[in-house]
């Protein structure tokens, strides 16, 4: 039994979190993450959907945003201008997922427009809560597959703030977080290099080679001193991140 | 106080071609029979204001309701584009759209500033990214004690607010619980406002820990319309219908499925049909 | 996490000489217990913040506990004055007390906006009269869409907030119902908070429409102290003590009175009285 | 049976308020007012208390602006920041009530010093909620018992702000709101003059003499070209004002 691509950047994504970490976590890739921590290592880690579910313990993932599910197994729900006020703007959350149509080699994202804002070539949904996400949490993980039409050289639009144009850009802007940290793809891990702030791939998940992750990326890639290999998913991983995804299709009739 | 009315009257009360009108619910409890009742009527030139405009908004774009949204999220939430937005944005079908784009934070916050009877929002965001610059909108003002300059938006002050609730008491109180969103705000920063609701009832009987009441004055009418919400979700009395979101994206992907599917589903059926889209739900549920 | 401890460990955890505090409560669950530990501990230069100052701060000005006051509203409600608080102002015994004035509109702004990490809070007020020219924290900004002044004052971001709740459950989270007031706000407004509640259960079960509840990781400790909002009240648990506010009018006249009354009731007394206190109230009810 | 000066000042507030109006009410003869309205021509009179209590309904008078007895009895009950920002600030209040120590010819209140602020010789609780009660609520209307140390010709310090020097002091500083439209006292009902705004005598409470008035006001007073007699209270406003204050008196043991 071994993990596809998919499953191995949830996988991946899931064993950075803690017992003492607040998320605030999206659809897709970073609910599984989270609840995958949330049933595996983590038990007592806090887990925040912007409907403004707090402190919330779903048994199946949410298809939506603000699933029912979301209210009922949550400690409270609040309105919506609270969350953003007093949760994630009064500096309460960790970490901060985040994923988008296209991310450069800074971490910053484009979820709003390729091609020109005013005569755009394909409209994208536009950034949400993700602008404030990123400047607001602790810090940002993100979870995206490669490929060269989102791995981009330059950015039509930058809809979240990553780290700019390079190290100490974040600081010039006032903002005291940490930014984009770590970026789990379905090929590999990377981290903003410590003197740069360019994204680096510091792990190969198992049976991936530079090559395929240079294919997956527009800009020439710089890999760590070191690059190590992403540990292969255990069977204890697999099946509970399995059995979440069964639960949930059985509960929604899809997946989530 | 609050005035009980049919939804088409209310929706003739508080919409009129050209104004601006914000119809909330957070994922939960949207509107949608009131946006299919504002189609019937054929409303034009609305500027329309919500988070995420979701199916309702591709809808009323779709039949040319709209002349401008004010919005943070345009996507099918789960599933994708909202093709009707998209046509609207890209190709200016069936007319151009004017659009103000916010993040999420900036449009809760001007709600916020909108039920608290301020001109606009101060708050911290938009650092580091493109939509000042294309939004003239997004300014800022600095604090007059510690110096920093921090973002403004707006207030949201819509000419009417449109929302679904899960009951109304018979003075006209409304009760909303589980998840509430921006819905309170959006009623409150509006002149005026129309509810429609799950059921009528004598007493609202125990209540959830969030639950948010509207007190009848601060309300203009409210329209029964059980399963109003469909194929959004009412909590404790329907789920949400995600294969009918699912369903969506084909249904708008084309101009003529559209068409095919509001003449059909909307032009040709009443608000009605919600308890039976919401009774199915529950059903299947 | 919220922190499990007795109400000296927590005095202890989160007030030190110099610092600022806000002890909130509404009328309703004012930390009365808490200010007797605090003076118990002898704190000394503490900020008070607190909208109505109550009997709570009559008690710490008195017994040399403060340094400056930040607040509202400075009277024994429907009684009269606070005869240590303008002991202290008219006459600087025990020592002089700065004074730093606001509205309550202004104060509860400015909490709201310490609780969403704001520098200052927006208000429509202090229009036309005297506050503004003798508090220079009275400031103002311009809108930046209409032309419109208005006033602001300073976020309120304590070092401590200080409150008592009904029920924490036993992972430290905690509930208040019935009149919140800005306990809400007070404790996310500050670096670190102390909760002392009436009861510690396993489950907080049915709740009210209006119910507030801290998450565990927004509160720094607990400590159970039942009956710790004597002479104020606690919502399902006992009444509002309206003789002993009438009482405090006479004790804390005299500055001789008012020590030997601290004497018996604080500084030779524990927390544990207020138990008896409370179970008093009850029974009286 | 007839009524006390008090009883008489009560009653006068409490003909003037309708079914249609939301009142913030303040302790004392406000909630008096406010309440034998509601017992009497006025059952659906909307009462918020700053508390955060919106249309509350006690069978006996509070003796604090935040009593049990007006959450249980009340539609539902908001946090304080949210009664100063949505409610009061929005703008939904038509009628506010106030008090104060000292109101000068043009209904400014003083209830925050006597003497110099930096040096009073008498420390008052201060505004409390009176400033932005004075400039939000569609109309003020104050209650306050006659004396010359009460009805002052000039104020120490100008707490909350009626019709400041005079006609126009309102809409130069962008009021919107009416400010103080009636005074009741013990002894008569004072309204600003329509050309002036200073205060004017319209009516006198049964058996009071113009130089009664005189006799409790500081500066020289105004009378209403026809000044009428303030009609006697009714039986019913009597016994239903009594009723109130016995229940009252037999719930608190003491007197509101």
């Amino acid at each position: 039994m071994s993990a596809t691509p998919t499953e191995m950047m949830t996988i991946a994504a899931a064993r950075l979190l803690a017992n003492t970490d607040v998320c605030f976590v999206g659809i897709g890739a970073p609910s599984a993450a989270c609840n995958l921590a949330r049933l595996t290592h983590a038990p007592k880690i806090t887990l925040i959907y912007e409907s403004g579910t707090l402190s919330t313990r779903p048994t199946v993932l949410p298809l939506s945003i603000g699933d029912g599910e979301l209210c009922d197994t949550a400690l409270t729900t609040v309105a919506v201008p609270e969350m953003f006020r007093y949760w994630l703007q009064g500096a309460r959350i960790t970490i901060g997922f985040l994923g988008g149509a296209q991310i450069d080699r800074f971490a910053n994202l484009n979820t709003t427009v390729v091609g020109p804002y005013d005569a755009p070539k394909v409209r994208l949904p536009g950034g949400g809560g993700a602008p404030e996400i990123a400047s607001n949490c602790g810090q940002i993980f993100i979870t995206m597959a490669m490929g060269t039409r989102a791995f981009v050289e330059k950015l039509p639009f930058i809809t979240s703030f990553g780290h700019g144009k390079g190290k100490g850009d974040r600081a010039a802007l006032g903002l005291k977080t940490k930014g984009p940290t770590k970026i789990m793809t379905d090929l590999c891990v990377l981290e903003p290099d410590p003197e740069t702030a360019e994204l680096t791939v510091v792990s190969l998940h198992p049976g991936v080679s530079r090559e395929q992750v240079q294919a997956g990326c527009a800009w020439p890639l710089r890999f760590a001193a070191e690059v190590t290999e992403t540990p292969a998913a255990t069977a204890e991983e697999l099946s509970v991140l399995r059995d979440l995804h069964a639960r949930t299709r059985q509960a929604h009739g899809v997946a989530a | 106080m609050a005035e009980f009315v049919s939804l088409a009257q209310g929706i003739e009360a508080v919409l009129s071609d050209g104004c601006s009108v914000a119809m909330e619910g957070f994922t939960h409890l949207i509107p949608h029979a009131a946006g299919h009742e504002t189609i019937r009527q054929g409303k034009r030139r609305l500027t329309l204001i919500r988070m995420t405009p979701d199916l309702i908004y591709d809808q009323l774009i779709g039949m040319a309701c709209a002349e401008k949204l004010i919005f943070s999220w345009g996507g099918n939430p789960g599933v994708g584009s909202l093709h009707r937005f998209r046509d609207a944005v890209e190709n200016g079908w069936p007319h151009k759209l004017e659009i103000e784009e916010h993040s999420h934070a900036a449009m809760a916050n001007a709600y916020e500033a909108g039920a608290a009877n301020l001109p606009f929002a101060v708050f911290r965001g938009y650092k580091g990214v493109d939509l000042p610059s294309v939004n003239p909108q997004i300014r800022s003002v600095t604090c007059p004690y510690t110096g920093e300059v921090l973002a403004t938006v707006p207030a949201i002050r819509p000419d009417a607010a449109i929302i679904h609730a899960l009951k109304a008491d018979r003075e006209g109180n409304v009760l909303l619980e589980g998840i509430v969103g921006v819905q309170k705000e959006a009623v409150l920063s509006a002149k005026r406002s129309l509810v429609t609701v799950e059921e009528i009832v004598d007493d609202f009987g125990p209540r959830n820990a969030n639950a948010v009441i509207l007190p009848s004055w601060a309300v203009t009418a409210i329209a029964h319309v059980p399963g109003g919400a469909y194929p959004s979700y009412a909590h404790g009395y329907y789920k949400r219908a995600n294969d009918f979101y699912i369903a969506w994206d084909k249904i708008a992907r084309e101009r003529d499925t559209f068409l095919a599917w509001i003449k059909d589903n909307v032009l040709d059926k009443g608000p009605d049909a919600f308890a039976g889209h919401a009774l199915a739900t529950r059903e299947a549920a």
